[in-house]
């Protein structure tokens, strides 16, 4: 029986700005991630993806709901969670080039969270820090280097490095290769993927890149302006796309062979600017930019379905148990497709 | 031959760039030579730092000041750019070619508002006397055919105010409303999210069907490159290690450096991803002395390390640049 | 745009603030001077029970707090007590020589700009070339000569090696008459029609106000051409270059404007700072502004005078800085979006 | 190696940078050692003798001798030390309090404390430094040390100002929150997560302020408030050769390029060093 370590109901993160205005980062959420596997999410800018990572980890304190972590709810500690469940749960960020200080090296930076959290003589926190250079598959020498001399990807190693210093059990992901060269992304994933499996680590993949995330999660969620539309396990998230959000971002992906073209299921043309997060559109989020819009998605806002086992939808498209839409699918405007290539 | 010579708009003929970097110099680009037919779309893909954008800035003669041309040349329409009069200069650039930028957001003047920009470069490019109103027009038309709505408020917009797609397809108004035919697009939707960088690539691929152009598309992406080119050039390190029809060269790659590219980019089929290429991009400083990827490719021999292979022509359109072309899979 | 009114109002809620803690800590500052204020102001031959009254009246045997209190409650009603060596009203003082450092400042802080962005710019665009460094080293040796220095050379060069202008000081030679009207000297002989008297006004100016101007302006023309050279490497230049559109064009329009910006507040504060930094210069060319008098007053411990000048200083100070800030908002969107989160 | 030939190349780069490189140590030498190598050191102090009175300048008395008949150039050199002790003292008190007081307020953006201490900041910066400095100085006796201290005064909230810019653009770095979700301490993170980041900023405004402190202490000794006489100063050099010019100019000519030298060595310096660490101009 695989372990629930962390369950997620009805997250909210609101944001006052200072002109008064209520940004709804993160509106309703429900998600679980099981021990060992990874959890893919999915979103453009805006989405909220990040503000759920900075939620787990302590950076926001919640709204509102619930997030239950081995039992404990950590939703509004923020940073005054006890020093184990910050040891726990731990994040990769985004950008290689500020997630180490440039002025400390490698050692320096790999030894803080072991001070804090070990409290160990410092022949031994260095005698660690090693061993964790070895897990990330990073030369000893490391040590002694300055983040300038590194490459991103072997900055990101290190910050996995210096993840794993307290021996966490669910690490964030935090688009941890985007801004890294494809070659660069190869190396880094397949050291993360191998460190999965060695240290049995639960993953929450953040990520806008849906091809990558094929290859990495078990489950994966979509996440638009804040709000969940859809949530399966991998291969019938990609077999199967439901929510028209979805099937819009899996025909926009550029895909480098043909085999892949045959897997973006239906042409969606992306359509639309996706709205500020200031002004969330009535009704579903989604329906500005939805062929299939009907009079109800402007009024009120759909609610989960669950169209197979563990696959998810929140469209008002879709009912609980049926893979079937309530309306047929509109057909593409004509005269505005994309030239194929001959 | 002269058909096929008033048919190239572009052509770089073994152009070699290098910088000076605190005293240091930096060789980046080493021999790049590629065409452009009219009403051709050709890629130059590549990861960072392997000198896409260079190319394109030495198209335009707008290198930075710390470059130096060491040697080759840039044909437009037969004219070598470099040695250009300054009026034959700014004319290309007026209504010959023109650039897209990979990041529209610092593209744009942020102190001055869109009408002031466009209109500035608008008068350059059209006749003396014409008169502002007429420019005003051009202006709201170009803006219209990249649809953009609400045209008048674009113009009077800054660009904080516009979203990055909107600005992106500003500077696409901007660049198409002089009737250039050339366009030369640097990464135009990788600064923005998937589902605007698919709108603004069918943009451009629209654009370049009404009015019949030309683009020369970089990108560090090979999914955007298959998508959005008739023809391809794969670079690495400053040189051009393979080129072909777009078609021949992914689904028949034949270099060592594009067969470990293809196979280190996520698939949506789900198939897991490689190790990465071992090793890292080389010092522009002291760069290889034979083959550039030599240092990490599998399949090096003793010839690669010391001389630089020869762009052979392996099968009709299909060049690449490896002395072991065909024996490499 | 009423989000530009609030934010001006906002900071001028937050100016009156700045001004508060300022009186406070000059208030203290006053009040710490060793000795009896009220025996201060009146001089020694008085008798104790004369100044024992004046105590009184004036609340200088009450706690600090309590004199701030009656201090303050007067300065909001223009009244800053009266100035122990004039032996007027501090208020009056300040009308009276306010005006002459004014068109100082018109000449010295004001006026300069124009130069100092016309010598950044061609230092920026002749990069390396031999006008840039004739700019650059003449403005490093300009800057590293404090203004008192300037003032003494001027001083010996003008006034005794080529006395081509006046150097005695003062505002005008003796003879010439000019009503005040706006307290600017120049201007009033205009509008009174008197040609010569404005141009002997200009004469006895023109020292003292190069005196002032020389540091700051080179200051300023530095940093234009470091934000210039800076911007030159933007990707909006390169496009906007790239478009064709000449380079004179764009150095003058699409590289001067984002790179005079950030030198606009700098330029606020060295237009703020020459009132008050002015009075060695004022001393020196003997001309009659408030700096010089604040000078008086603080070696004459003139509490009064020293209070408001400085109180009026720090008012000038804010004003200008809160006028700068709008230039720039009105010049720079991004600076209108950032002020109004 | 590399790296300090970089540096070295992007120091010189502009070859003035070298000039105030050598101005400035040659000042910082003749400060400590000048008074062994002077031709007449008695001459720094009140030294009398009338047969020398105001002689012009020969290759006996370089610079001319002052009223009292005492060598002028000796005295300038021996004004020296005390020049550099103004501009090092004010530096280093005002540095670190303008640091703290801004890394504070910068690390807390947007809460209250960042509001009271910035705003105090502001209140200082608001009064004319020179002022503020001549009030000090005058409630206080004249002296260099309360000439000093009325700078330094004066001086911290740039410090201020500067760490509280950098502060809060760190404040997003990925490093500083990694600190704080690991259970960091505050002075960790001030100290050795932002302190270095800010250093090379705040000591090219050290290099470039010392020429601006130099020029402030020459003032207030210019108006009397910085070392009394019988002991050189610089200032009050030019002030008390004023009277006597143009006949005597000797008197205040060479101070006032001696004063120029000074600053003109520590502005370029500081230039040089701006332009090696990449720091933006102030």
């Amino acid at each position: 029986m695989v372990e629930k370590i962390l369950d997620i109901k009805n997250l909210k993160k609101y944001f006052l700005l200072t002109n008064g205005q209520l940004v709804k980062a993160v509106d309703g959420v429900d998600l679980e991630i099981f021990e060992g596997e990874t959890l893919g999410l999915v979103g453009e800018s805006g989405s909220g993806k990040s503000t759920i990572a900075y939620v787990l980890v302590g950076m926001y304190e919640a709204t509102d709901g619930d997030i239950i972590y081995k039992g404990d709810n950590i939703a509004k500690t923020g940073l005054r969670r006890t020093l184990k469940q910050k040891g726990e749960i731990q994040i990769i960020f985004q950008d290689p080039g500020s997630s180490l200080n440039s002025k400390r090296t490698v050692g320096k930076s790999l030894m803080l969270p072991l001070q804090i959290h070990h409290r160990i003589s410092k022949s031994d926190m260095e005698k660690r820090a090693r061993e964790l250079l070895e897990w990330v598959g990073l030369p000893a020498e490391f040590m002694d280097k300055y983040p300038r001399t590194l490459g991103g990807g072997e900055r990101q190693l290190v910050s996995g490095a210096r993840a794993l210093a307290t021996n966490p059990s669910l690490m964030i992901l935090d688009e941890p290769t985007s801004a890294l060269d494809v070659s660069v992304q190869a190396k880094v994933i397949s050291r993360l993927i191998d460190l999965q499996k060695e240290l049995n680590l639960a993953y929450l993949f953040i990520t806008h890149d849906l091809s990558l995330m094929r290859n990495v999660a078990n489950r994966v969620a979509i996440l638009y302006l804040g709000r969940l539309c859809e949530q399966a396990p991998t291969a019938e998230f990609f077999e199967k796309p439901l929510h028209p959000y979805t099937q819009m971002l899996l025909s926009s992906i550029p895909v480098a062979t043909a085999e892949e073209e045959e897997m973006k299921p239906v042409k969606i043309l992306s359509t639309g600017e996706i709205p500020s997060p200031v002004n969330v559109p009535l009704g579903c989020a989604f329906n500005t930019r939805c062929r299939d819009k009907m009079p109800i998605c402007m009024k009120e806002r759909p609610t989960m379905k669950e169209v197979s086992p563990g696959h998810f939808v929140c469209c008002h498209l879709f009912n609980d148990n049926t893979y079937t839409r309530i309306k047929a699918a509109a057909q593409a405007p004509a005269g505005e497709l994309q030239p194929k290539q001959q | 031959m002269d058909n096929t010579q008033k048919d190239i708009i572009l052509e770089v003929r073994d152009l070699s760039v290098s910088f000076d970097v605190y005293g240091s110099v930096s060789h980046v680009l080493d021999g790049i030579s590629f065409k452009v037919k009219k009403r051709e779309r050709v890629g130059l893909v590549g990861e960072s730092g392997c000198g896409k954008t260079t190319t394109l800035k030495a198209v335009l003669n707008v290198l930075p000041k710390n470059a130096i041309v060491n040697r080759g040349e840039v044909l437009f329409e037969g004219l070598n750019v470099f040695k250009m009069s300054n009026a034959k200069l700014a004319t290309m650039r007026r209504t010959g070619a023109g650039m897209i930028f990979q990041d529209p957001s610092s593209a744009l003047n942020p102190v001055f508002n869109i009408e002031k920009q466009f209109i500035t470069a608008l008068k350059y490019a059209k006749p003396k006397n014409t008169p502002a109103q007429e420019l005003h027009e051009i202006a709201i038309d170009a803006l219209n055919s990249v649809m953009l709505p609400d045209q008048e408020r674009i113009m009077k917009s800054f660009p904080l105010q516009l979203s990055g797609g909107m600005k992106q397809r500003a500077c696409i108004a901007m660049t198409i409303a002089a009737g250039r035919q050339l366009i030369l697009a640097d990464e135009p939707g990788t600064s923005l999210d998937v589902t605007i960088q698919d709108q603004i690539l069918r943009l451009i691929n629209q654009l370049m069907l009404d009015k019949q152009l030309s683009v020369v598309m970089v990108s560090h992406s090979l999914g955007v490159i298959r998508e959005s080119t008739d023809y391809v050039n794969i670079m690495y390190a400053g040189t051009i290690v393979e080129s072909g029809k777009t078609d021949d060269v992914f689904h028949n790659s034949k270099h060592p450096y594009t067969l470990a590219l293809m196979s280190c980019v996520p698939k949506l089929t789900g198939k897991g991803i490689s190790k990465g290429i071992p090793g890292r991009m080389p010092d522009y400083m002291i760069p290889p002395q034979g083959c550039r990827f030599s240092p990490r490719c599998p399949y090096a021999q003793e010839i690669c390390h010391t001389q630089k292979p020869p762009h052979l022509e392996i099968s009709p359109g299909h060049w690449v640049s490896c002395y072991f072309a065909g024996e490499v899979t | 745009m009423p989000s530009l009114l609030m934010i001006i109002l906002r900071r001028l809620g937050w100016a009156l603030v700045v001004l508060l803690g300022l009186s406070m800590i000059i208030f203290s500052l006053m009040r710490i001077i060793p000795g009896d204020p009220a025996r201060l102001a009146l001089g020694p031959t008085v008798p104790e029970e004369i100044v024992e009254q004046y105590r009184e009246r004036m609340h200088y045997n009450e706690p600090l707090p309590i004199q701030y209190y009656y201090w303050i409650a007067g300065v909001v009603k223009g009244d800053f007590g009266k100035s122990t060596i004039t032996n007027r009203p501090v208020s009056k003082d300040i009308k009276e020589f306010i005006s002459a450092t004014a068109e100082l400042v018109i000449w010295a802080g004001i006026m300069p700009i124009f130069f100092a962005l016309l010598l950044g710019v061609l230092g920026a665009m002749y990069k390396n070339r031999w006008p840039d460094y004739l700019i650059r080293f003449s403005s490093y040796v300009i800057i590293a000569t404090p203004t008192f220095v300037w003032a003494v050379f001027f001083l010996l060069i003008f006034g005794y090696w080529l006395p081509i202008l006046p150097s005695i000081g003062g505002r005008l030679t003796m003879g010439f008459s000019v009503p005040s009207v706006t307290g600017l000297m120049i201007l009033d002989a205009f509008i009174d029609g008197q040609p010569a008297a404005a141009w002997d006004a200009f004469l006895h100016l023109s020292l003292p106000a190069l005196a002032l101007a020389l540091p700051h302006t080179m200051q300023e023309a530095r940093i234009t051409r470091s934000y210039m050279i800076e911007n030159e490497g933007k990707d909006y230049i390169t496009m906007i270059t790239s478009q064709g559109v000449p380079r004179n064009v764009i150095n003058r329009l699409f590289l001067l404007k984002p790179s005079v910006i950030p030198t606009i507040s700098i330029m606020g504060l060295d237009i703020a700072s020459i009132f008050a930094n002015a009075f060695l210069v004022e001393t020196i060319f003997n001309w009659p502004g408030i700096s010089r008098y604040a000078l008086k007053a603080i070696l004459g411990k003139d509490i009064n005078a020293v209070c408001g000048v400085v109180m009026l200083f720090g008012v000038i100070f804010i004003l200008t800085n809160i006028l700068v800030d709008i230039v720039a908002m009105i010049l720079d969107p991004r600076i209108r979006q950032s002020r109004s989160k | 190696m590399e790296a300090l030939k970089r540096n070295w190349y992007k120091f010189s780069e502009s070859k003035i940078s070298v000039v105030g490189l050598v101005l400035a140590v040659t000042f910082i030498f003749l400060a400590f050692f000048g008074k062994y190598l002077v031709p007449y050191p008695e001459h720094i102090g009140s030294y009398v003798d009338f047969t020398k009175t105001s002689l012009a300048p020969s290759s006996k008395y370089l610079c001319g001798t002052d009223v009292m008949g005492r060598d002028i150039f000796s005295r300038i050199i021996g004004s020296f030390r005390n020049t550099l002790m103004m501009g090092v003292i004010v530096l280093l008190i005002s540095a670190p309090v303008g640091f703290i007081v801004g890394v504070i307020a910068g690390y807390h953006k947007g809460k209250p404390i960042d509001t009271i201490l910035m705003r105090i900041t502001d209140i200082f910066l608001s009064i004319p430094p020179l002022i503020l400095a001549l009030a000090i100085a005058s409630v206080l006796e004249p002296n260099l040390t309360n000439s000093m201290l009325a700078v330094t005064v004066m001086w911290w909230p740039w410090y201020a100002r500067l760490s509280y810019g950098v502060t809060s653009s760190l404040r997003t770095e990925n490093y500083i929150i990694y600190a704080e979700l690991a259970g960091a301490k505050l002075p960790h993170i001030i100290f050795k997560e932002i302190l270095p980041n800010c250093l090379s900023a705040i000591l090219t405004k050290m290099t470039l302020d010392m020429g601006y402190v130099i020029i402030m202490g020459a003032t207030l000794s210019f108006a009397g408030m910085g070392e009394q006489a019988p002991k050189p100063a610089l200032g009050s050099m030019i002030s008390s050769g004023v009277k006597y010019m143009p006949a005597q100019w000797w008197f205040t000519i060479f101070p006032a390029i001696a004063i120029m030298l000074i600053v003109l060595g520590f502005n370029l310096l500081g230039d040089g060093i701006s332009n090696m660490l990449g720091t933006e101009e102030i």
